[in-house]
């Protein structure tokens, strides 16, 4: 029938636009060797492990193979799974299904990244059709702005809505040691950096980092035994039901809100402000930290911007987003995904620190990427 | 002991294995979903789960899954992508149906290996930082591996070419099998050198295909299929070597028989020889198929070769391998693992036609990830 | 099928990715390739719990995931494991033309080898087992191909 | 040693080595993909007779550029092609003005150009190509396009110039 699954334990790296005193190998160990303390365990303990990443990124085929030395993962069993943005989101559900399978027991799941090593924009054009779309495809940040530009038409938001959310974002990664951007930053400073394209700001954007991040997650007895405070996870839906860019539904984000209301479903929740207590989201940019909130059901469409103002979702609002910083501070983009697992992790464990959002019980955490597809993963302090 | 729940095969898809395709991506699998899913007697909306098996870099484009999201099913379900081997992609499959969140799970491969060019995307599979600026490629490492396991235990070129003869007569068996041929261990020793001591015969060729197949919990798998259809998984395991060639003794197969064994334990298998009935083995050049066959168990260290010269694995030998023609006679990469793993089901059903081993209860399927077979996987499938 | 497809003239998209990478060497291999290129050493590092040697060093001793703390200089010589002759061109990988010859090494004093060139030797008279030693390049950049190729030794 | 250590800011090892990096240099993948029958249709349908072809789903009714074998929310094999355009309405826009490395060859993409997201007439997806207009302030979505054929058509998504704003 299948095992419940908990986290009990995390690592990650510094992250930094350029780690030039780690290779990708050794990123990933660091990664590895962090987790494996955090949960108080050696490479003897991990029974499978599971590794993803971007491959046009670094060029490295087999990553799997290549990074066994960084992995631990001599003798031991190992594959990749990559879907795109969604990749760290994708080995985080991985090591979920491999634990709840009852073929391992621990299973450890890395997601990486080294975006040092490539002209990003580059490697991500890659990823459009190289017959009919890889040529006109001017990467996320089109489609994104044009979404944003939309929702304002529609629904009275604003620029400055967006430059809330970043600001909110950049200044929680104040309080995370590991973030790649850590600069206070005022809703001005954000209205006032370099426009990328309408209404998309330099400070709402995303940046590219080198980072590693290593989440162990273990089956219910293990996990019992072996952690005080697993971070149990109650729901892991994927929807990645688009193929070609030019069929994506604009007016609102069709898989973030399949792909939400499943997971709610499965984990119970029906009032998902009040229910969760703290949430990781994958948000590329600020605009999707406005736009993206009616897509999953926080409120009726056209409801976020109120939101956003009063301040729900501040670190001393009704559910903070972000503690970590977000994406918009950190983003080795294979790892993404597996930082908000991981960092909503340590929140129901207790172990954030200065970013620690009081007595989480239930977090929520998300994963965006290739065709505009989400990935969600609801936890708890609680036994599902 | 490692406990599992019983999970079937209920559908394989497979399609024909040639050189210079049409289709694009996306058409590859569509065609093998679709017969995947009429193999099994079920729709696209009995499936829950989704993973699908491609390379960004044989595909030449970075999340190479997003060609095929429309084509495999994948709308409004859960999805995930495996690189890497069929077999691999088929273990995870594997553990998505045993975590109890799912029923059915469709996994399946694409690959096209004539549109690119094989030995600059296997030489990425080297670290930039050392082996990869020396040129190295899956072709010249192997040559490495094969001549240590000829120098380890005294064999000879002609011993491997046997294997090529066997797998390229086997071939002549099955329709969806790329190299047919009748062939003799002077043609593989006169065919061009390419890596002293591989010649052409000796190494696989590229191909173009793709695989599906279906995976369905007990209860499903009753619920939705004839049980004549449903083959019963009774093994699995996977394990990675060191990453470096210089990291290893090349003919040294510790990571297959740790796979190896975790599945036999699973399957409660103790002499595989006798137990086994047909074997589908990762033969991508030819000394690999008795070289992993050691690792197998099933036969002992540095006689493998013995064991082919004595006709042990021939068609109508003791242990019938790559009945299909193995990889020798059509590689499509990653697809291989899942086409090894639908040979198994086939044999095991008795659909397998021409190349159908009398009787057969009990199959093995063997794949491998990374340059050298660093990492293998093991399945063992039953009726 | 369709009628129509039997119409279609088949079109192929001749394409290539062209993106170039600088990759990281990090903090062991630097050390390494600074040795090799500034020195002309060939270093490995040794892993403090099992005493394994390791060349190139290491992020994690393979078999303890300890990091191998301990530098050893290596001789620069060791014993041929095995190697090929490779028969066929590819100008974009190989650094020579072909034919040349590939070889493990297994190293001096480290539980590894090293794949390289073998030169200097007919390859009639390469055997399994002889004793090599690297032949460094004059003009050095802190990379593998500092080492210029391995040869047997006397 | 000190596993948490931060040790983003070193450009030496703690030894004095300096940190180096190693480049790819120059090297291109070269592929040959097969646009299969529904592709090949479509790119030869613009060389030859500067139309656009699309393919109609039997089930939802939904009319798809590109053309493609299969509906992915119906999962229904599509074999009804139906003319689209050439006249379409603009959906979105980016003006490009960082320049990045073109995959497609390695040199810096000449900027700054317009990629633009384009309903044809008829197509209920849409088309990424480019437009002639550089300047965010004279584009709207909304707009009226129509398409510059090239006079040399190959067979590619360039067999159409660009996308044209038709002046009322």
């Amino acid at each position: 029938m299948g095992k419940r699954v908990g986290i009990i334990g995390v690592g990650q790296t510094h992250h930094a636009a350029k780690r030039l005193d780690a290779s990708g190998v050794e990123l990933i160990a660091e990664a590895v060797t962090r987790a494996l303390d955090d949960a108080q365990l050696t490479i003897d303990d991990i029974d499978a492990i599971v590794v993803g990443n971007m491959d046009h990124f670094e060029n490295i085929n087999y990553v799997d193979t290549w990074a066994v030395d960084g992995l631990g993962a001599y003798m031991k069993p190992v594959f990749k799974v990559t879907t795109g943005g969604t990749t760290g989101t994708t080995v985080a559900a991985s090591g979920y299904y491999q634990a709840a399978s009852g073929l391992f027991d621990v299973v450890m799941a890395v997601g990486w990244e080294k975006n040092s090593e490539s002209d990003t924009q580059a490697a991500i054009a890659t990823c459009a059709n190289p017959i009919l779309e890889r040529d006109s495809f001017a990467g996320a940040i089109g489609p994104l702005a044009t979404e944003y530009s939309m929702y304002m038409k529609a629904y009275g938001a604003t620029e400055e809505d967006a430059a809330i959310a970043a600001a909110r974002a950049r200044n929680n990664a104040l309080n995370n040691p590991y973030a790649h951007s850590r600069q206070a930053v005022t809703v001005e400073d954000v209205m006032k950096s370099p426009m990328l394209s309408y209404p998309i700001k330099f400070l709402d954007m995303c940046p590219r980092s080198d980072g590693s991040c290593a989440v162990i997650f273990a089956s219910e007895e293990k996990a019992k035994q072996l952690c005080p405070q697993p971070a149990w996870v109650h729901a892991s839906v994927v929807r990645h039901d688009y193929t070609h860019f030019g069929d994506l539904e604009w007016t609102y984000m069709p898989t973030l809100e399949r792909a939400t209301e499943r997971a709610y479903k499965l984990a119970g929740i029906t009032d998902p402000i009040k229910e969760f207590d703290m949430a990781e989201l994958y948000l590329p940019a600020s605009t999707c930290a406005v736009k993206w909130m009616d897509s999953m059901w926080f409120c009726d469409r056209g409801g976020a911007p109120e939101l956003v103002r009063k301040g729900t979702f501040h670190m001393d609002g009704e559910m903070p987003i972000n503690p970590s910083g977000g994406v918009i501070s950190t983003n080795p983009i294979g790892a993404t995904g597996l930082l908000r697992v991981g960092e909503a992790a340590w929140q129901i464990m207790g172990k954030s620190g200065d970013r620690q959002v009081e007595n989480v019980k239930k977090a929520l955490c998300t994963g965006f990427g290739g065709c505009s597809w989400t990935d969600v993963m609801i936890l708890g302090a609680e036994m599902p | 002991m490692i406990y599992m729940e019983k999970i079937a095969i209920i559908g394989v898809g497979q399609t024909k294995y040639e050189q210079g395709k049409p289709d694009t991506f996306a058409e590859l699998i569509y065609e093998v979903t679709a017969a995947a899913l009429e193999d099994a007697g079920i729709t696209k909306d009995d499936l829950d789960d989704i993973v699908s098996i491609s390379s960004d870099f044989w595909d030449g484009r970075t999340i190479s899954s997003m060609a095929i999201c429309d084509a495999i099913a994948g709308y409004g379900k859960d999805i995930t992508t495996v690189e890497g081997d069929g077999t691999f992609g088929a273990v995870y499959g594997l553990a998505r149906t045993l975590s109890g969140k799912f029923d059915v799970t469709l996994v399946a491969a694409h690959h096209k290996g004539t549109e690119s060019n094989m030995n600059a995307i296997t030489n990425t599979s080297f670290d930039p930082l050392v082996e990869r600026k020396l040129g190295l490629d899956a072709v010249s490492s192997a040559a490495l591996q094969a001549r240590r396991y000829m120098s380890k235990y005294g064999l000879t070129q002609e011993q491997f070419a046997l294997t090529s003869v066997k797998n390229h007569g086997n071939a002549m068996r099955n329709p969806l099998a790329m190299l047919p041929m009748d062939i003799s261990v002077e043609d593989v020793m006169n065919s061009r050198m390419v890596a002293d001591p591989l010649k052409v015969l000796d190494c696989s060729p590229l191909t173009d295909g793709a695989a599906a197949i279906i995976l369905a919990t007990e209860e499903a798998a009753k619920k939705l299929t004839d049980p004549a259809k449903c083959v019963w998984i009774k093994g699995v395991g996977h394990c990675s070597d060191a990453y470096r060639p210089g990291d290893r003794d090349l003919a040294d197969t510790e990571a297959l028989k740790r796979a190896a064994n975790r599945a036999y334990e699973m399957a409660g298998i103790s002499d595989p020889l006798s137990e086994i009935d047909v074997a589908e083995v990762y033969d991508a050049f030819s000394y690999m198929e008795p070289l992993w066959l050691e690792g197998l168990g099933i036969c002992g260290e540095g006689t493998g070769c013995k064991s082919t010269e004595e006709g042990l694995f021939n068609f109508d030998g003791e242990l019938p391998v790559n009945t299909s023609g193995g990889r020798l006679s059509a590689n499509p990469v990653q697809v291989a693992g899942l086409a090894e793993l639908a040979e198994c089901v086939l044999q095991l059903r008795g659909e397998a036609g021409e190349h159908q081993v009398d009787g057969a209860k009990t199959a093995l399927a063997q794949g491998i990830n990374g340059m050298c077979g660093q990492s293998h996987c093991v399945w063992v499938l039953g009726k | 099928m369709p009628d129509w497809k039997d119409e279609v003239e088949e079109i192929i998209h001749d394409g290539k990715i062209s993106v170039p990478y600088t990759w990281t060497v990090g903090s062991n291999l630097s050390r390494f390739y600074c040795e090799l290129r500034d020195n002309g050493k060939i270093w490995a590092n040794k892993c403090p719990s099992c005493g394994k040697v390791f060349v190139p060093p290491k992020a994690k001793c393979i078999y303890c995931y300890v990091d191998p703390t301990d530098w050893v200089e290596l001789p620069g010589t060791g014993t041929l494991e095995t190697y090929t002759i490779v028969n066929y061109e590819e100008p974009m990988l190989h650094p020579r033309k072909a034919p040349f010859i590939y070889g493990v090494i297994k190293m001096d004093d480290a539980d590894t080898g090293i794949v390289h060139f073998i030169d200097e030797v007919d390859p009639g008279d390469i055997e399994v087992g002889m004793k090599m030693e690297a032949v460094l390049e004059d003009e050095r950049e802190g990379n593998i191909l500092d080492i210029k190729h391995f040869r047997p030794i006397g | 040693m000190d596993i948490y250590e931060d040790k983003r800011k070193r450009t030496h090892t703690e030894e004095g080595y300096e940190l180096l990096t190693h480049s790819s240099g120059e090297g291109d993948y070269d592929f040959g993909w097969h646009c299969g029958p529904y592709w090949s249709r479509f790119l030869a349908e613009m060389r030859d007779n500067k139309r656009f072809l699309a393919t109609k789903c039997p089930e939802c009714g939904l009319v798809f550029i590109p053309p493609r074998q299969v509906c992915g929310k119906c999962f229904a094999e599509m074999n009804e092609w139906v003319e689209v355009g050439p006249e379409g309405e603009l959906m979105g826009f980016t003006v490009v003005r960082f320049p990045y490395i073109d995959p497609n060859n390695g040199q810096m993409k000449q900027v700054p150009y317009t990629a633009i997201w384009i309903t044809l007439d008829g197509c209920d997806s849409r088309y990424l190509h480019f437009c002639n207009e550089p300047d965010e302030a004279n584009l709207e979505v909304g707009q009226r396009l129509r398409p510059v054929w090239a006079e040399k058509r190959t067979g590619t998504i360039h067999d159409v110039d660009y996308f044209e704003i038709i002046k009322e």
